[in-house]
């Protein structure tokens, strides 16, 4: 079961822990990804976050038949937000259960490391005196 | 042929705007979109990479546009 | 900043996860352990996890600090619980905080795995025709 | 000299109890503890293993035991 999502409203963490919860899976792995104050020595005012929505729900859900596909995965839960965020606010969740712990672990990882690669989303941070697109430059 | 293209994070603000129409020959390929954008705008050629989707899947340089197709500029993705 | 506890109330991953927050650490890893309703194909009716609470106690410190010395965690909450669990209940969490997520996903496994192999906690199985203290026997 | 042991899962059980009093020599070992109990109790020796914690730290077999210390019995652990 999948429940792959990008919104615009606060993302919650409870419920994806409930919507992975499986009598046959007792390991639950969570990543849970929010706004920091700062970037390297620069302080983080707040974040913007722009999807390719169409597109980064089909990149995220590859993702998530991928992790699916190599590791025994019962339930997933893959939600982004996008929009206004502030610090301390949630950017990404990810969480899933399997039988035992040590895939889990990996495949959470698999998940959170393949987003940052492929999905279609895009990070402004805007700082006291500026803004920057997130890696857009070398 | 013309197409129409969407533009996200900073190629929204190369461009200025979130899409434009674009006159390219029939049987254009992604790469000629790249230089023909490359070459209008120098600030595409400062982005780490530049990659095309079209039809909301990632297209490779030789890939055929056609007219209706929904093609995208996507710059570093940042996501998580 | 730790928060580890040994308790016979029901755990709560919210609790953990809001400890956790820290503005300067964007990445928070966590794990959650549910008591499953099989072991191999025997159906599991209820667990019942039993401690040395003091020992216990001082065990999961030790695999805290030593947590923190090798990965930046800034923080983190560990919780196991005691007692009758039925099916689905959380036995165990593990939440913690990072700046990056590589270190974290690392920093969780090594709590998981070593809380496994050295904190005295003990779980007895009851299945419909019989119970069994788990890994007590070859 | 007299010695209080505690018991934890299946050592409670085999005791079938969860403190014992024992006798054991002046200096008596951990692994001299471990010994007695195997000879008294052979359940024991089925376990996959036995460690034995004196004042709630883990002790090797050469530990010296004293009148006053807590002694507890630790048969594998499977927390988590």
């Amino acid at each position: 079961m999948q429940d792959i999502k990008i919104t615009d409203l606060p993302l919650n963490p409870q419920a994806c822990l409930d919507f992975v919860k499986d009598d046959a899976s007792g390991a639950s792995n969570s990543f849970v990804g929010r706004v920091r104050n700062h970037t390297n020595s620069k302080t983080v005012v707040r974040l913007e976050f722009e999807a390719y929505e169409k597109m980064a729900i089909k990149e995220m859900k590859k993702i998530v038949d991928t992790a699916m596909k190599k590791w025994p995965i019962s339930k997933i839960a893959f939600h982004h937000r996008t929009g206004n965020l502030s610090v301390g606010e949630i950017a990404v969740i990810i969480c899933l259960s399997t039988p035992h712990r040590k895939e889990g672990f990996e495949a959470c990882q698999y998940c959170i490391d393949t987003l940052k690669e492929t999905v279609p989303i895009w990070k402004k941070e805007i700082f006291e005196d500026g803004e920057v697109w997130v890696s857009a430059t070398p | 042929m013309k197409v129409k293209i969407l533009a996200f994070g900073i190629s929204k603000d190369i461009l200025g705007t979130s899409a434009i129409n674009l006159e390219l020959d029939q049987h254009a390929t992604v790469g000629q979109l790249k230089a023909k954008l490359c070459a209008e705008h120098k600030e595409f050629q400062k982005l780490s990479s530049l990659m095309i989707a079209v039809n909301s899947e990632y297209a490779s340089t030789d890939t055929i546009l056609n007219e209706n197709d929904e093609i995208a500029l996507i710059p570093p993705v940042s996501g998580g």
